[in-house]
C-alpha cells in the first residue's frame, strides 16, 4: 500500500508543485532574459533584482476579475483552460529526472508514445477556448492553432520514430540508458532529428517564431483574448509547462537526460559530482533559455508560411531522416 | 451566415465570408484606426478603413486661432514628427507673406527636420518590426529615439510637441554644445543602424514576411496618391527635398533611395537608407552651420495679404502639404487645410491588403507608416 | 474487486457520455463528450493490458480524428442545429425502437453463445473451448508493444499495407473533396 | 457482478453500439451521425480488445489498429464530403442530402 | 443627399434641443439652421450665461483670386489647357508663385482629362482635393484640386466654383487618389460630388448633422450640445434611423 499508493502520490504532489513553481520562475526568467536582450533591466521592483516578481505575477493573475463573456459557452469556456493545462502536467508522470525509480513517477514501456498522445490532447484547450469565447479573433486563432499543432505533431512524431529506431525502446528511461551505453548523446547521432524536434517543439508550444495562435499584434492575443484572471493564468501555466515538457523531451531524447556529458569518458567522470537531477534540470533550463532567446530575436512567421514549413520542409526531412536511419540500422 | 431555413440554391459554391473589425482597439493599427476586413478563410477580399476616431477638427480650430498659435496645433497632427509639421506650416505662411528666412535658421530647420525624420523612422521601424513579431527591434529603436527626443528637449524644452519653429525663423538659437551632441548622436546612430539591419535585413523570416507582400507598381502608386517612402518604394523618384527644395536642402548633398519591386521589403530598405541619408544631411548641416540671425524680418502682427497658396514639404511620411487661404483682413487664416501624407497613404491600404492574408495586414499597416493623429487631424 | 470497481465506473461513464454525444444540442458539446468518451475507452484498454492500443486510441482518435470533427463543426458554424428546423420526433421513436431491437438481438446472441458453452466455461464467456483458454496464466499480452509490432509486420503485413493504401486514398480523396480549386 | 468477465465487456460493447445506432437513426446533423459511427466502431473495438485479453491473442489488438486506421480514413473522406456539401447547400441536415449530384 | 441630411439636421436639431431640461439650449439651436444662417451673425442676442460662443468670422465679400501680374508669361501648362479645352478656363490666377486656373464645373472633367493626358501637362498625381467656403458669394464653394506631375515636375491648381447643390463631377476615375479626398470634401463641406464610387462621410460619424467646415456651421450649437449630452445624441440618431436614411454600417458588421 505504501509503495503503490502513498509514495507515488507524494511524488506526484512534489512534482506538480515543483512544475508550477518552476513555471512561475520561468516567467520571471523569460522577462529577465528578454529584458537583457533588449538592453533593459526587466522587473526590478519586487524583491532583490525583481526575484519576487515570480510570486507577484501569479498573485496578480489570481486576484484579477475572472470575466466570462455574456455570449460565451460557459461550460466549455471554463473547461478549455483546464483541458489545456492538465495534459501538460500529466506528461510529467513519465519524465525521469534520474536513473532510479525515486526520480520518476512511473516508467511505462510506451512512455514516449504516452507523451506524444497526451500532448496531442492539449490542442483541445486551445480550440475550445477560442470557440467558446464566441468571438472572431479567438475563433480564427483557434482554427490556426489546431491546424498548426496537428501539422507539427506529424513532423515531430515522425522524427521521434527515427530516434526510437536507434534506441529500440519507447521507454524514456530506456532511451537515456541507451545513450549511456552508447556513450554518445543522440544529439550527435541524430543531429537532423534534434533540429526537427526542436523546431517542431517551438511550433507545438506556440512559441515565437511560431506563436501565431496568440500573435498579439495580429489576433490581439489569439485564443485567450477573452480570458482573464484565473482561467487566463491556467492557459499561461499550460504554455510554460509545455515549454518545460518540450525541453525535457529534447534533453531526454538527445542530450542524455540526467547523464553528465560524455558519461563514458573517464577524464570527464568528475562531472558526476553533481547529482543526476541537477544535470537534467540544468539542461532543461538551457533549452528554456534558447526558447526565450529565439523569442527575443526572431520575427513571426505568417500562417501559410508556417504551414508550408511544416508540410513542405519538416515532414519531408523527417521522412528522409527516418528512411536513412532505417537503412543505416539495417546495414550496420 | 444565419440560416433560417434550408437553402435550396445550388449556384454558389463558396464558404461564408467572415467580417472582422481590426481596431479601433487593436495593437497593430497604430492608433485608433478601424479596418473592416472581409475574409475568405484567412485571405482578405475586401478592406474598408474607418477613420475619424481622433478627429479634433484642427483645420476648423485653426480658422479661429491667430497665425502663430496654429504652430501649436500642427504639433498635434503627426505627433511623432512635430517639428516637420511646424516646418511645413511656417514655410507656407512665409511663402504667403514672402518672408525671407535667414540662412542659419534654414540650416537649423534642416537639422531639426532630419532629426525628426530619424525619430519618426525609429518609431516606424520599431512598431513595424513589432507587428511582424520581432519585439527586440522595438526596444532598440525606441532607445535611439530617446536620444533624439533628448536633443529636442535640450533645444526647445519639449519632448513630443515641440512648437519648435516660428514664422520667419526659429524661436531660439541652439544651446551651446548642442551641435556636438548632434554629431555624436549621428556617430552612435550609424552603429545602431547596423544592429537593426543585422537583426532584420537578411533575416529569412523577415524576408519571407516582407518580400512580395503588398507589391504596388509605380503607375498605380502614383494614381493612388501614395507619397513618401511608399511611393519611392515603387521606384518613383519623388522627394520634395530634391524636387522642390526648401529650408537648406538645396545646399545639401544626399541621395534619394529608390525601390525596385515596390514591396514591403523595398519600403523597409528605403527607410533604412533614409536613416543614413538623414545622418548625412545632419552632418553637412551641422558642420556647415552659418552664423547669423535666426529670425527674419517679420512684422509684429502677422497678417498675410489676401491670397491662397499650397506648399508641401517632405515629412517622414510623405508629402505634407498646407493649403492656406488668407482673407487679408483677420489675424487668422480664412481656410487652413492640411494635406496629410498618412491620410493619402492609408487610402492605398485597401489596394495593398486585398488578396493578402490577415497577418500581412498588420505588416502593410506598418509599412505605410501612418499616424492617426495626422489622418484624422 | 478493484477491477470490478474500475470496470463499472468506466462502463457507466462511457455509456453516459455516449448518450450525451448523441443527445447534446450543440455539436461542439457532442465532440467534447466524444473526446472524453474516447479517453475513457482508452483507460478501459489499459485495464485490458492493451497499452499500445490505448495510446494509439488517444493519439489518433482523440488527438487526431476528433480534432478533425471539431474543425469541421467550427467550419460549418451553424446558428441552428438541423434538428431545429425539422420535426425532431418524426423518426426519433422509430429509430430508438429499431436500435432497441438491435440491442435485444445482440444480447440474445451473446446469451445464446454463453449458454451454449456454459458447460465448458470456467469464467463464463467466450472461447472457453479454444486452445488459448488454458494459457491465460502468464501475462502474454501485457507490455506487448514489441509483440504487437512483430505480429503486425509479419502475419498481418498485407492488411497493414492495405490499410496504408487505404489511408493514402482517403487522404487524396479528402483533399479532392474539400479543396475548392485544385 | 463483481467478477468481470468478457460477457460484461460484450454487453458494454452492445450498449455502446446501440447508442451509436440510435444516434445514426435519430439525429439529422451529419456530423453527429459520423460521430455516432465512431461510437459504433469503438463499441466493436472494446469487444475486440476484451476478447484479445481473454484469449491472449494479439489478433484482436491488431484489428483494433486497423479499425482505427479505417476510422481515420472514414473521418477524412466523410468530413471532406460534409465540407463540400456544406459549401453547396449551407446545411448539414441529412434530410437534404438526397440529390446525388449538384 | 445633401438636402436630405440638411432637412433632417433642422428637424432633429430642434427635436434634440427641445427635450433637454435646460431650455436655454433652444435659442442657441434656432438661429443656426445651416441653410438659413448664411452670413447672419449667429452669436447675437444669446441669453446664455455661458462664455460667448465665437461667431463665425465675418466672411469677406469678394473672391480672392489675384490676376497674374502684368506682362507675366503664362506657363506652358496653362496655355496648353487654354488651347486644348477651349473656353473651359474662366480665369487664370497667380499668387506667390502658384498658378491656378479656374474652370467651370460643367467642363471640369474635360479639363482634368486633358490635364492628365496631354503631353505638355501630364498631371498624373493628384496631391490634394479640398475646398473653401465663401458664403456670401453666389457660388459659395471653391473646390480646389492640387495637381502635380511626377514626370514633368510641375504643379497646377484647378479651382471650381460651385453652389451648394451644384454637382461636381468626381475625378476618382482619373486619379484614384481623389477617392478619400473627395469624401472628405463631401464630409466637411457637403459639396455635391457626383459619380463618386463610395461617397460616405469619412472623418465625421455617419449620422453627423451638418458640415463642419462650412463657415456657417455653428461653433457652438446643436452639434456640440448633442455631443455633450449622449441622450440627445441617441435621440437624434434614432430619428435618423427611423427616417431610414442612415446606412448603418454597424449592422452589416454585426452579423455573425
Amino acid at each position: 500500500m505504501l509503495e503503490t499508493v502513498v509514495v507515488p502520490l507524494l511524488k506526484i504532489a512534489v512534482l506538480l508543485n515543483a512544475v508550477l513553481v518552476a513555471v512561475t520562475f520561468l516567467v520571471l526568467m523569460e522577462r529577465k532574459v528578454i529584458a537583457w536582450a533588449q538592453s533593459r533591466l526587466g522587473p526590478m521592483r519586487v524583491g532583490p533584482y525583481g526575484i519576487l516578481q515570480a510570486i507577484a505575477d501569479p498573485i496578480k493573475l489570481i486576484l484579477k476579475e475572472d470575466i466570462t463573456p455574456a455570449k460565451a459557452d460557459k461550460y466549455v469556456f471554463t473547461l478549455a483552460p483546464i483541458m489545456s493545462l492538465v495534459p501538460a502536467l500529466v506528461v510529467f508522470a513519465v519524465v525521469p529526472f534520474g536513473p532510479d525509480p525515486l526520480y520518476y513517477v512511473s516508467d511505462i514501456n510506451v512512455g514516449l508514445l504516452f507523451i506524444i498522445s497526451v500532448t496531442s490532447i492539449g490542442v483541445y484547450g486551445i480550440i475550445l477556448g477560442g470557440w467558446a469565447s464566441n468571438s472572431k479573433y479567438p475563433l480564427l486563432a483557434s482554427l490556426r492553432a489546431s491546424a498548426q499543432l496537428i501539422s507539427y505533431e506529424i513532423a515531430v512524431t515522425m522524427t521521434l520514430v527515427s530516434v526510437i529506431l536507434t534506441t529500440g525502446t519507447l521507454s524514456l528511461v530506456g532511451i537515456v540508458e541507451a545513450q549511456r551505453e552508447g556513450g554518445l548523446w543522440f544529439a550527435f547521432v541524430q543531429p537532423v532529428a534534434l533540429m526537427l524536434v526542436f523546431i517542431g517543439g517551438l511550433a507545438e508550444t506556440n512559441r515565437a517564431p511560431f506563436d501565431l495562435p496568440e500573435a498579439e499584434t495580429e489576433l490581439t492575443g489569439g485564443f485567450h483574448t477573452e480570458y482573464s484572471g484565473m482561467r487566463f493564468s491556467l492557459f499561461f501555466l499550460a504554455e510554460y509547462a509545455n515549454m518545460i515538457v518540450i525541453s525535457a523531451i529534447v534533453v531526454i531524447m538527445f542530450f542524455g537526460g540526467w547523464l553528465a556529458p560524455f558519461p563514458n569518458v573517464p577524464a570527464l567522470a568528475f562531472l558526476g559530482f553533481l547529482p543526476p537531477w541537477v544535470w537534467f534540470i540544468g539542461k532543461i533550463f538551457l533549452f528554456l533559455y534558447v526558447f526565450i532567446w529565439i523569442r527575443a530575436t526572431l520575427p513571426r512567421y505568417r500562417y501559410d508560411q508556417l504551414m508550408g514549413l511544416g508540410w513542405k520542409v519538416l515532414i519531408p526531412i523527417a521522412i528522409g531522416n527516418l528512411v536513412v536511419t532505417g537503412i543505416l540500422k539495417v546495414a550496420f | 451566415m444565419t440560416l433560417e431555413a434550408p437553402r435550396t440554391s445550388t449556384t454558389q459554391f463558396d464558404t461564408d465570408e467572415l467580417v472582422i473589425n481590426m481596431g479601433p482597439q487593436h495593437p497593430s493599427t497604430h492608433g485608433v484606426l478601424r479596418v473592416v476586413l472581409k475574409l475568405d478563410g484567412e485571405r482578405v477580399i475586401d478592406a474598408d478603413c474607418v477613420i475619424g476616431y481622433i478627429h479634433r477638427g484642427i483645420e476648423k480650430l485653426s480658422e479661429n486661432r491667430d497665425w502663430t498659435q496654429i504652430i501649436l496645433l500642427t504639433d498635434r497632427m503627426d505627433y511623432v514628427a512635430a517639428a516637420t509639421n511646424n516646418l511645413g506650416y511656417c514655410q507656407t505662411v512665409e511663402k504667403l507673406m514672402q518672408i525671407e528666412v535667414p540662412r542659419r535658421a534654414r540650416y537649423l530647420r534642416t537639422v531639426l527636420a532630419e532629426l525628426q525624420r530619424i525619430a519618426s523612422h525609429c518609431l516606424w521601424l520599431g512598431t513595424h518590426a513589432m507587428d511582424i513579431g520581432a519585439m527586440t527591434v522595438l526596444l532598440y529603436a525606441f532607445r535611439e529615439r530617446e536620444f533624439v527626443l533628448d536633443l529636442f528637449e535640450e533645444f526647445c524644452g519639449a519632448r513630443l510637441t515641440y512648437n519648435a519653429m516660428r514664422i520667419g525663423g526659429l524661436p531660439l538659437d541652439i544651446p551651446p554644445g548642442w551641435d556636438k551632441k548632434v554629431l555624436s548622436f549621428c556617430e552612435l546612430m550609424e552603429g545602431k543602424l547596423n544592429d537593426y539591419e543585422m537583426l532584420l535585413t537578411n533575416n529569412r523570416i523577415w524576408l519571407k514576411r516582407t518580400r512580395d507582400v503588398g507589391v504596388i507598381g509605380a503607375e498605380e502608386a502614383i494614381g493612388l496618391g501614395l507619397c513618401g517612402p511608399p511611393l519611392r518604394g515603387s521606384g518613383v523618384p519623388r522627394d520634395l527635398r530634391k524636387d522642390e527644395p526648401y529650408a537648406a536642402y538645396d545646399e545639401m548633398e544626399f541621395n534619394v533611395p529608390l525601390g525596385t519591386r515596390g514591396d514591403t521589403y523595398d519600403r523597409y530598405l528605403i527607410r533604412m537608407d533614409e536613416f543614413r541619408e538623414s545622418i548625412r544631411i545632419i552632418r553637412q548641416a551641422v558642420e556647415g552651420l552659418p552664423e547669423g540671425p535666426i529670425m527674419g524680418k517679420v512684422p509684429r502682427l502677422i497678417k498675410p495679404p489676401a491670397g491662397e497658396t499650397y506648399h508641401a514639404i517632405e515629412s517622414p511620411k510623405g508629402e505634407l502639404g498646407y493649403f492656406i487661404v488668407s482673407d487679408g483682413k483677420s489675424t487668422n487664416p480664412y481656410r487652413f487645410r492640411v494635406r496629410p501624407p498618412s491620410f493619402c497613404n492609408l487610402q492605398g491600404l485597401k489596394r495593398l491588403v486585398t488578396g493578402h492574408l490577415v497577418a500581412d495586414v498588420v505588416a502593410l499597416i506598418g509599412t505605410i507608416d501612418i499616424v492617426l493623429g495626422e489622418v484624422d487631424r | 474487486m478493484a477491477e470490478a470497481i474500475v470496470f463499472w465506473t468506466l462502463a457507466v461513464l462511457i455509456l453516459g457520455l455516449g448518450v450525451m454525444v448523441i443527445s447534446a444540442r450543440s455539436a461542439v458539446h457532442s465532440v467534447l463528450f466524444l473526446v472524453v468518451n474516447f479517453l475513457l475507452v482508452a483507460v478501459l484498454y489499459v485495464t485490458l493490458n492493451a497499452e499500445f492500443v490505448a495510446v494509439i486510441q488517444v493519439l489518433v482518435y482523440a488527438g487526431g480524428i476528433v480534432v478533425l470533427y471539431l474543425f469541421v463543426v467550427m467550419l460549418v458554424n451553424l446558428k441552428k442545429a438541423p434538428e431545429r428546423y425539422a420535426d425532431p420526433r418524426r423518426i426519433a421513436w422509430t429509430g430508438t425502437l429499431l436500435a432497441g431491437a438491435v440491442l435485444a438481438e445482440v444480447i440474445a446472441i451473446v446469451y445464446a453463445s454463453v449458454s451454449s458453452d456454459e458447460a465448458g466455461a470456467a469464467g463464463g464467456g467466450f472461447g472457453a473451448d479454444t486452445p488459448f483458454a488454458e494459457c491465460g496464466a502468464g501475462p502474454l499480452v501485457s507490455c506487448n508493444t514489441e509483440q504487437l509490432g512483430w505480429v503486425l509486420y509479419t502475419s498481418y503485413l498485407i492488411p497493414f499495407e492495405l490499410a496504408s493504401m487505404l489511408l493514402l486514398v482517403a487522404m487524396v480523396g479528402a483533399i479532392v473533396l474539400a479543396k475548392r480549386h485544385l | 457482478m463483481l467478477e468481470i468477465t468478457p460477457l460484461h465487456y460484450s454487453l458494454l460493447s452492445a450498449a455502446l453500439f446501440m447508442i451509436g445506432v440510435i444516434g445514426v437513426l435519430v439525429r439529422r446533423n451529419v456530423i453527429i451521425i459520423f460521430m455516432s459511427i465512431e461510437l459504433i466502431l469503438n463499441a466493436v473495438n472494446i469487444n475486440l480488445i476484451a476478447l484479445s485479453d481473454r484469449l491472449q491473442d494479439l489478433a484482436g489488438q491488431v484489428f483494433v489498429v486497423f479499425v482505427i486506421a479505417v476510422a481515420a480514413a472514414e473521418a477524412a473522406v466523410g468530413l471532406g464530403i460534409i465540407i463540400a456539401f456544406y459549401r453547396n447547400k449551407e446545411t448539414v441536415n441529412i434530410d437534404e442530402i438526397q440529390i446525388m449530384r449538384w | 443627399m445633401a438636402d436630405e441630411t440638411k432637412s433632417q439636421s433642422q428637424e432633429s436639431g430642434q427635436g434634440g434641443a427641445d427635450t433637454p431640461p435646460d431650455a436655454s439650449a433652444r435659442p442657441a439651436a434656432d438661429p443656426k439652421k445651416p441653410a438659413a444662417a448664411a452670413a447672419k451673425p449667429a452669436a447675437a442676442a444669446k441669453p446664455r450665461p455661458k462664455p460667448k460662443p465665437k461667431a463665425p468670422p465675418e466672411p469677406p465679400k469678394a473672391p480672392e483670386d489675384q490676376a497674374p501680374p502684368e506682362g507675366a508669361e503664362l506657363p506652358a501648362t496653362v496655355t496648353a489647357v487654354q488651347d486644348g479645352v477651349s473656353g473651359a478656363v474662366q480665369q487664370v490666377s497667380f499668387w506667390v508663385g502658384d498658378w491656378t486656373i479656374i474652370v467651370s464645373a460643367e467642363r471640369l472633367l474635360d479639363v482634368m482629362r486633358f490635364l492628365k493626358a496631354d503631353a505638355a501637362t501630364l498631371f498624373d498625381y493628384c496631391s490634394d482635393v479640398t475646398a473653401a467656403d465663401w458664403p456670401p458669394r453666389e457660388k459659395r464653394f471653391d473646390v480646389v484640386y492640387c495637381l502635380y506631375s511626377t514626370r514633368l515636375r510641375h504643379r497646377l491648381r484647378v479651382k471650381v466654383r460651385v453652389d451648394e447643390k451644384d454637382p461636381v463631377e468626381s475625378v476618382t476615375a482619373l486619379w484614384p487618389a481623389a477617392d478619400w479626398l473627395e469624401r472628405e470634401v463631401y464630409d466637411q463641406f457637403g459639396i455635391n460630388i457626383v459619380n463618386h464610387p463610395d461617397l460616405r462621410r469619412i472623418l465625421m460619424p455617419e449620422q453627423w448633422q451638418g458640415y463642419p467646415q462650412r463657415k456657417d456651421y455653428p461653433l457652438e450649437g446643436p452639434g456640440e450640445l448633442l455631443m455633450e449630452s449622449p441622450q440627445d445624441w441617441l435621440r437624434v440618431r434614432n430619428i435618423a434611423d427611423e427616417a431610414g436614411a442612415v446606412a448603418d454600417a454597424d449592422a452589416e458588421i454585426e452579423i455573425e
